[in-house]
Order: C-alpha cells, then structure tokens, then sequence
C-alpha cells in the first residue's frame, strides 16, 4: 500500500533524527561529558616512558656515564646525535678516548628510543618534556654534557 | 509600569512638541535606523557566541572560554580581526557585483526586519500585508548569493550559488504554504492581527494536528532557507569548501556571515509570531490567575525567549545531522514536504471554516 | 572494461581541482574531476605532495632504523606497519619471538585498529557534514593514545616494534586499562548507531553510491574493508595468519552490496570483532620475555623476504630484498591506500559531487600511506 | 593447486620459465618478451586464475631491471611470483593494466621511480614527481646532491 509505506517512511526517519537529537541534547545538558583539558592551567602529567627529548643523566658530582663510545650516533637513524671525542690523559700516563662534546639535534630527532636502546651504559635517556617550541631554530641544536662534567669513576 | 511602548511614545511627544512634522520623522528615522544597525551587531555577536558555546557543549568541549566572562568577548575579537583583515578581491572577479553581492543580502536580512513587532506598539511599519512582505523580500537574499557566486569567477562559488538558488526557490514554497494556514485561520496577513489573535492561547497549541504540521514544515524550510545544516549546500564545506563565499575576507566575509544569522534570527521571530504568539505572554484559557502571573513578564522577553529557542532548536539540527545531498534535498521538498504542506493546507482550511479548533 | 575518454574540455563540461588543499581530502591530494553540472564524470588523482620516497631512505638504514621509517607511512596504523616490518626481518633471520610478545603486538594491532577505525568513523562523519562525531571519537581515540603512550612511549608513530619482540614490557596499568577502555567503548559504540549508523540522512548519502562488484574491486587491487564489503575474504589474519592470530577466536564480517554504506557496516563490524580479539588476549597475556635474544648488529641472508599484514586499511606488504649486506637491496611496500585510491575513479563516476567526499570517507584514505 | 602443478602449468605456457621454490611461494623467472602472455594466461586459465594482482615491484639489479609480480587467487588461495627480467638500458615491458587494472597505477610507480617503460600503458606519466624531473630515483646509481643527504 503505497499510503502506508509513505507514512511509515515518515515515521521512522523522525525517528531515527529525533533519537540522533536526543543523544546531542544529552550531551548539551550534561556538562560533566566534557573532556577539554584547559591546557597551560592544567598540565598534564606525561608518562613515565614518554619520550619527549633525549636527555643525559648527571648525578650531583657533575658526572655522566658517557664514554662517548659512539653506539648512538651509529644506532640514530636520522644523524640526529653527534658525539666529539677528546684524548684524555690518564694518571697512568696512558691516553684515552673520552667525551668531548655530546651535539644532539631535537629537530632531527624523531623520537624512536633506538638511541637509548644502544647505550650500553646507560648515559642517555628520555625525558617527558613536551614543549620544544623556540624561536630560532638553531636554539634545538644542544649539547647534552653539562659544561666541566666529567665521566662517573667505574664506567668503562 | 514602565514598557518600551511608554518609552517610544513619550519621546515621539517630547519630540513633537518641540519640532515640526517632518524633522521629527527624520529624527525618528535615524533612531529606527540606529537601532536596527545595533541590534544587528548585537545579534552577531550574540548568535555567533551561542553557536559556539551551543557547538562545544554538543561536541563535549568548552567552546571559547578566554576572551572576557566565559569567553563572551571573543566574537568581538574576531568581529575586529575581519575588520582590520584586507579584503581581496580575486582578479578575474566582477568588482562591482562581486563588492554589492555582500550589501544585497545584508540589505535583504535588515528589510525583512521592518514589519516584525517586537512587543506591544513597538514595530517600524505596521504593514497591513506583513506576513507576504516578508516571504516577497526574504526571497531577494537569494540574488545576492547568485551574485556572489557569479562574481567571484571560481567554480566552486558557481556551484554553491547555483545549488543555493534551486535550494531556495524550492524551499520558498512549504514555507510559504506553512505560513499560509495560519494566515487563513487568522483571516489577515497584518503581523498585529496574527499576534492578537492569539490572546487567549497560541496557534500551536490552538490549532492541535494540522498546525503543529505545518510548523514542523516551517521549521524544515526555514532550516533549508537560511543555508543552514543539514540543508547548508550553498557552502558544503567538506565538498566546495566554502561555497559562495569561498573568495571573500575581511568585512565583506563577515558580512555574509552576519546576514547568515541575522536571517535566521529573522525566520525564528516570524516562526515565534506565527506559531507563538510573538510577544504574547503564555496564556491558558481562563485560568486568569495564572494569565495574570505570566503577564507580568514583559513581552520583548517573552519574545526573545521564544525567538532563542527557535533558534537553539535550529542550532541543534546543525550540530546532529550529516548534510543532504543535492538531489536528496530537492525530493524532500517536491516528495514530502510540498504534498503535506498542501494537504495540511486543505486540512486547515477545512478546519478554518467548519471552526473546529480551539477559540 | 576500460573506460574512455571524457573530453575536459567538452562545452559544458566543468574541470575542478579538489585539493591539494581541501577539507574533504584529509591531507594534501590532489584530485581533477571533471564534473556536468554536478555529476561526476570523470576522476583523476595527481599524487606526490607529500612523497618523501621512504623506499629509498630504507635502503640506506639498517635492519633496526628502517622500522621507525614505516610508522610515518600508514601514520593511523603505525604500529601494523611496523610489525609487517619486523615481521619480515624475523622471516630473513629465522628468530622465534617468544609468545609474550606476539601477544603483546597482537593486542597492540588491535588497539591500533580499533582508534584508527574511530577516527575514520569521526572523520568520515565530518565529510558527510556532521561535525559533532569527530569530538566524540576522539575522546574514544585519546584513551588508546594514553595506553599507547604509557606502555610504547608515544602517541601516534609507536616504533614499539623491534625485530624480535617488543621495545618494552607492558606497562602495570596496561591490561586494567584496556579492560576499562572495552568496556567505556562498548557502551559508546552503540552511540554512533544512534548518531550515525540509524540516521536516515547519512543512510540515504551512503546507500547505493560508488558501488563496486567484487570483480571490479580485486581488479583494482582493493583490499581490507573495501574489498571485503564486495563479499570477498581477504583478512591476511586468515589468510595467512601471523603472531598467533591461528589461535584466535574470531570472525572475519563479510558484508555484500559492494556500496559506501557496506563499507561503513563492514568497518562498524570490523571494531566490534577487534574488541573481541583484545577481550580473548587480555586475560591471557602469557609470562616471559617480551623479547628475543637478538644480535646487535642485524644482517639478513641473501634472498627474498616478503611478508603481509592486515593493517586497518587493508593488506600491507613489506618485500625486502637482501644481499647479505647491513642494510636491505631494495625494499618495496604495498600499500592499501594507494590500491584502494585506484578504484575511486571507477566508484565516483556518475555520481554527484557530494558523494564523491562520501565515497573518499569511505575509502578511508591516508594520504602519507599512498605518497610514501 | 601446488607449487609443483602450478610450476608443470607454467611451463607448458612458458617453455622457457626457470623455477625457484625455495621461499615461501613459487618464483617464476622469464624474460620481460614473455610477460604478457604468461600474465594472460595466469588471468585466463579456469585452473589458474590469477586475478588479484597485490604486488609490482621494480628492482634494479645493476646489471638488469626485474620486475617483481606477486599474484593471488582469490578463488583458489595459490600464489606466485613472477620476476620478469627487463634491459637496463632500454627498460621496456609490456603492462599488464588490461588484465588486473590495479596495474595502471602501480605501473605508473614503476615507471616514475624506477624508469620501466610500460607498453600500452593507457596513461604513463609521471606519477609522484614532477612531470619534469630528471632521471629515476630508485636507480642505484642515482645521484642528486640537493634532494639526497647523505648522512
């Protein structure tokens, strides 16, 4: 019955929008459902293995645990790490590689953790910071060894 | 008691009294005019601002929230951004309709303002035809779409203006056709008469099935007149990216987009007027208790209360539905609406003479 | 059958260029469509804008580097690029991940699917004209962004995968929150019926429009939800099942129209199956290393090494070609986007401009994964 | 069907086919003069059918171009790869976008990145560079100073 069909076609399309309508009217009415986090009031507290920026630990001597073995650099997939090496003396007398200068370039850097995965002692690490923005691009480019820091006793 | 029709009468007399004819008409002209122009900005930024916040609480977010109380003042921010922003005007354009395009349809959206009575005895032309006035004029906006379109020398502005003038031109119909009942049970076209018939009790819910038809096709039809979604063809944003205005900035943009809801402030006044009784307060038949209670709201609150729901009810569509296709939004109108908003037509009509409503 | 020629420049016929920049191309393609009035005659896709010619830089990376290089490919399903990655570097050295890790990657894949099946939904909703359901799935989406941020250490681009296992343990939050995740989603997925599935309007856009039968659409090479709405089986976690996806429980959702509202379905059951899948992991999670014991430095034998996974948009393939050295030969991805683009043309024409953005909703493009 | 039924089929299309079985699929190598009626004949054949074709790979051995086709039936489950061995200098081989349309753009690739002249193509352009790039960037010799940094 064509009649029929044409008001039962009417029916159920009011009845799917008017159901549609509820729904976003239940979210009008309920502010409780919003999500918005109101950014610099409220900071979010990231988590523990998000990674935000490679960073090199330092301990309260001013020691790292870099012996600038270069793993790093190789393992960076986007030449993001530059290490410069120096011959250090030893109180022995004998010449040894240690770590001049650890360039680390946060514009390259991807954040893939492979870095991290290579340091075999563990010098490098993540850090959760999240707001990288600067005005000159050259301010991204950081060296990660604290000025006059040296490598921690025992680390080889 | 102090009402707004007090204060306009007693500053026609002051000024009469100290004035000749003429210069007291020209005086009250620029006031009119004034007015008009304020609430214009007014309504902008008030429409936008609840767009927004209406927007965000749908879409589980807070909406602007910064700029001023609740982020009140950031339509003015943006209002003053498109004034200060450069207006370009494409090279292929054609300058002169592509700069009126703009005043047209603002002109059209404060035309249609003039027979509306916002409360007892205060309205800018008592016109005897009110309700034809304002379906003749309101159909003019769309030769300043066309012209937007046709002037800005881009395919995707063609597109837009020309879905929008076979949107409008159709939709005119049901919504013509829907006011129409209630004209033929009120038996005048004057906006004063409509609102005083509904004394004792507004057409909706005087007028049981048929009006309450025609009123859902009112709703459909001035949804789809003034662009908006789920009928917002003219500017489909995922698909012509904005439409007829795709080559405006600046003011001439915010133009546009204040005529956008200007006009829908419109239709939802004459929605209200119609369907609700304008400024009339809420009254039950003969429960004077109560009708007396009511009375003492004012009208112009009971207007703009009506006019707002309306609109928030519009607001609503906008941020549920998806978008119709062009060809799907031409068959809602030829298929469905047009044949029951005739059929309801007959129905009132029948109803209007046989008195079978409620008095 | 192949189509002829449309004449652009035929008296009343109208070129337009939709993109690179456009709202309904979610990224920056470029497509030509030659239009009549507003049905479309013809579509052509200029692609390239954001070619960054991965398979090339592959070749320069070793084993190890080159995995992070494929999340920036299929940006929405990172981690099941990733793992058709490590799956074919574990082909070429014969390593055995223990079963703690491919229970691992699969619960991740699945996640992976599942937010980026949410945000097609919000997405594709918004070429439709709705705008409110793009918030709604994001609050769906941020809550797997958050599992996958605690336990991977990123939101978008994981690089979780390693050959071998995974890059980390599960975090001690990791299964509590996936079980609240199922459950919240569970209860929100019935609101995008309401919201989208049951509405007249979106059904009516969706119905009918850029209709492809099934032997069109293994001609064309579609693949994953697009090809299976025809009714044609092409779950690779089927096919050829991976990671123990032999040992699961689950259906693979056929629909048959072959239409966007198939599609749409089919991807709506896809979710549904997903969430089933992470249901039956999740309390199983078996103990052990979540990684094999691998070398530092990785060298695959000489040979041929493809392997395929079922990313969200369909099969993924990484076919590597070794000659013994650090770094592959030459390494190829066949990606779903780039096939399942090559059927718009065939789907748009006739139709009208709206339902070409319907169809591109449907088609679920990702732009970075058809450029590469 | 099996390696061995599917290796006694192709041959009686392709005398001249060299098998390998050692991966995971039957490898099929000819020349690039006998790919098209071998990708005819894959399609055509009831027993064969071809028609999924998931994967055209272009591979530039130095010495030769191969291109790579992995094929599927869908009806039947049954894959192969057939490696079609192309001149380096004069890269030509005939495409096979009437066949499985998939081709045309995959083809398309091909020729953009790797320089393989496919013909017959209906439309071979340019298709991710710029339609005046010079030379083909997945060549091994290959060299451009500003758009390759070395690392």
């Amino acid at each position: 019955m064509f009649i029929v069909d044409y008001i039962k076609t009417v029916y159920s399309t009011c009845k799917s929008l008017l159901s549609g309508m509820r729904l976003t009217g239940y979210y009008f009415f309920h502010h409780k459902e919003i999500i918005t986090q109101q950014y610099p009031d409220v900071r979010l507290v990231m988590a523990e293995r998000f990674r935000g920026e490679v960073v090199m630990t330092h301990d309260e001597k001013n020691e790292h645990r870099c012996t600038g073995c270069t793993a790093c650099e190789l393992a960076c997939p986007n030449a993001t790490i530059k290490i410069v090496t120096k011959q250090e003396l030893q109180p022995d007398g004998k010449k040894k590689k240690a770590l001049d200068t650890f360039v680390y370039h946060l514009e390259l850097c991807t954040m893939c953790n492979l870095c991290i995965m290579a340091c075999p002692t563990d010098a490098i690490k993540m850090a959760q910071t999240y707001e990288h923005s600067v005005f000159d691009r050259n301010q991204l480019t950081k060296k990660l060894n604290a000025p006059g820091s040296k490598l921690m006793e025992g680390v080889e | 008691m102090i009402s707004i029709e007090h204060i306009s009468q007693s500053l026609h007399e002051a000024l009469s009294a100290s004035l000749n004819s003429t210069l007291v008409l020209l005086i009250e002209m620029v006031i009119a005019g004034v007015l008009v122009i304020a609430l214009f900005a007014v309504l902008g930024l008030v429409l936008v601002f609840m767009e927004r916040k209406v927007s965000a609480y749908i879409q589980i977010r807070l909406g602007p929230n910064r700029v001023g109380y609740q982020g009140f003042a950031q339509t003015a921010a943006d209002t003053l951004k498109l004034l200060i922003k450069e207006g370009l005007t494409p090279d292929g354009a054609d300058k002169f309709l592509f700069n009126l395009a703009p005043l047209v349809v603002m002109v059209v959206a404060m035309l249609i303002m003039a027979p509306i009575a916002f409360t007892k005895g205060f309205q800018l032309w008592d016109i005897n035809i009110g309700v034809l006035y304002v379906s003749a004029v309101s159909s003019i906006s769309v030769i300043g779409i066309l012209m937007a379109g046709w002037a800005s020398n881009n395919k995707y502005s063609m597109l837009g203006a020309m879905r929008s003038g076979a949107q409008i031109v159709s939709y005119e119909l049901s919504a013509g056709l829907s006011v129409i009942t209630i004209v033929i049970l009120v038996g005048s076209l004057s906006i004063n008469d409509i609102i005083a018939s509904q004394q004792n009790g507004w057409w909706i819910f005087k007028g049981h099935i048929p009006v309450m038809i025609s009123f859902i096709i009112f709703v459909i039809a001035v949804t789809a007149e003034t662009n908006r979604a789920p009928f917002d063809l003219a500017e489909a944003e995922s698909e012509l990216t904005a439409g007829f205005h795709t080559e405006y900035s600046g003011m001439r943009f915010a133009f546009f987009f204040l005529a956008e809801y200007v006009n829908i402030f419109v239709v939802c006044a004459i929605g209200a007027t119609l369907f609700f009784g304008g400024w009339m307060p809420f009254h039950i038949g003969s429960w004077e208790a109560f009708n007396h209670v009511m009375d003492f709201i004012p009208g112009i609150v009971w207007f703009f209360g009506k006019i707002f729901s309306l609109i928030f009810l519009i607001m609503w569509f906008r941020w549920t539905f998806p978008r119709l296709r062009i060809d799907q939004l031409l068959n809602l109108e030829w298929k469905y609406l047009l044949p029951i908003a005739m059929f309801n037509l007959l129905l009132t009509t029948l109803m209007a003479i046989t008195g079978f409503y409620f008095k | 059958m192949q189509y002829e020629e449309v004449a652009t420049t035929e008296e009343g016929n109208l070129v337009i260029n939709v993109g690179p920049q456009h709202p309904a191309t979610h990224g920056v393609m470029h497509l030509v469509i030659t239009l009549n009035g507003e049905t479309i005659l013809k579509v052509e896709p200029h692609l390239g804008y954001i070619h960054r010619s991965i398979e090339k830089m592959c070749e320069s990376l070793s084993y190890r580097q080159f995995i992070y290089s494929t999340s920036r490919m299929d940006y929405l399903s990172a981690h099941i690029n990733n793992h058709g990655c490590a799956l074919a570097v574990e082909k070429g050295l014969q390593i055995e991940v223990p079963e703690r890790a491919k229970v691992i990657r699969v619960l991740m894949d699945e996640l992976t699917r599942v937010a980026s099946h949410v945000l097609w939904w919000g997405a594709m909703a918004m070429d439709v004209g709705a705008l409110t359901p793009f918030f709604h799935a994001f609050r769906e989406r941020e809550l797997i962004n958050d599992i996958m941020e605690e336990t991977c250490g990123a939101r978008l681009t994981m690089n979780y995968m390693v050959p071998g296992g995974v890059m980390a343990d599960l975090h001690p939050d990791f299964v509590r929150k996936v079980k609240d995740f199922v459950a919240f989603f569970r209860t929100k997925i019935d609101e995008y019926d309401t919201l989208i599935t049951h509405n007249v309007i979106f059904q009516g856009r969706m119905k009918g429009v850029g209709v492809i039968s099934a032997a069109d659409a293994v001609s064309y090479g579609c693949t994953g939800p697009v090809l299976r709405a025809c009714g044609v089986k092409c779950d690779i976690r089927k096919l050829s099942p991976y990671d123990g996806y032999e040992k699961l429980n689950f259906e693979e959702p056929l629909e048959t129209a072959g239409d966007s509202y198939a599609r749409y379905l089919q991807r709506m059951r896809e979710l549904r199956e997903s969430l089933s899948i992470i249901d039956q992991l999740i309390d199983n999670i078996p103990e052990g290393d979540f990684q094999a014991k691998t070398k530092a430095v990785l060298k695959l034998p000489k040979g041929e090494f493809y392997s395929r996974v079922e990313t969200a948009r369909g099969e993924f393939g990484v076919y590597i070609i070794s000659e013994g050295g650090l770094t592959p030969y030459r390494i190829h991805f066949r990606s779903p986007g780039f096939n399942n683009l090559a059927a718009l043309d065939h789907m748009a024409r006739g139709q009208k401009i709206g339902d070409l953005v319907a169809i591109m909703g449907t088609l679920d493009l990702v732009i970075p994964d058809i450029d590469r | 069907m099996t390696k061995e039924e599917l290796k006694n089929k192709i041959s009686d299309i392709i005398p001249a086919a060299t098998f390998d079985e050692a991966g995971e699929w039957l490898n099929v190598s000819i020349d690039a003069i006998d790919w098209f009626p071998l990708a005819w004949q894959l399609r055509a054949n009831a027993e064969l059918d071809f028609e999924f074709l998931f994967n055209i790979t272009a591979v530039d051995w130095k010495t030769h171009i191969t291109m790579v086709y992995h094929l599927r039936s869908v009806k039947y489950g049954h894959i192969i790869v057939v490696k079609a061995k192309c001149d380096r200098t004069k890269t030509e081989i005939e495409s096979v976008s009437k066949i499985w349309k998939t081709a045309d753009l995959n083809e398309r690739e091909a020729y953009d990145l790797m320089g393989v002249k496919f013909l017959n193509h209906p439309d071979l352009r340019r298709l991710f560079l710029t339609d005046d790039w010079e030379g083909y960037p997945l060549r091994k010799d290959y060299v451009d100073e500003v758009n390759i940094v070395k690392l």
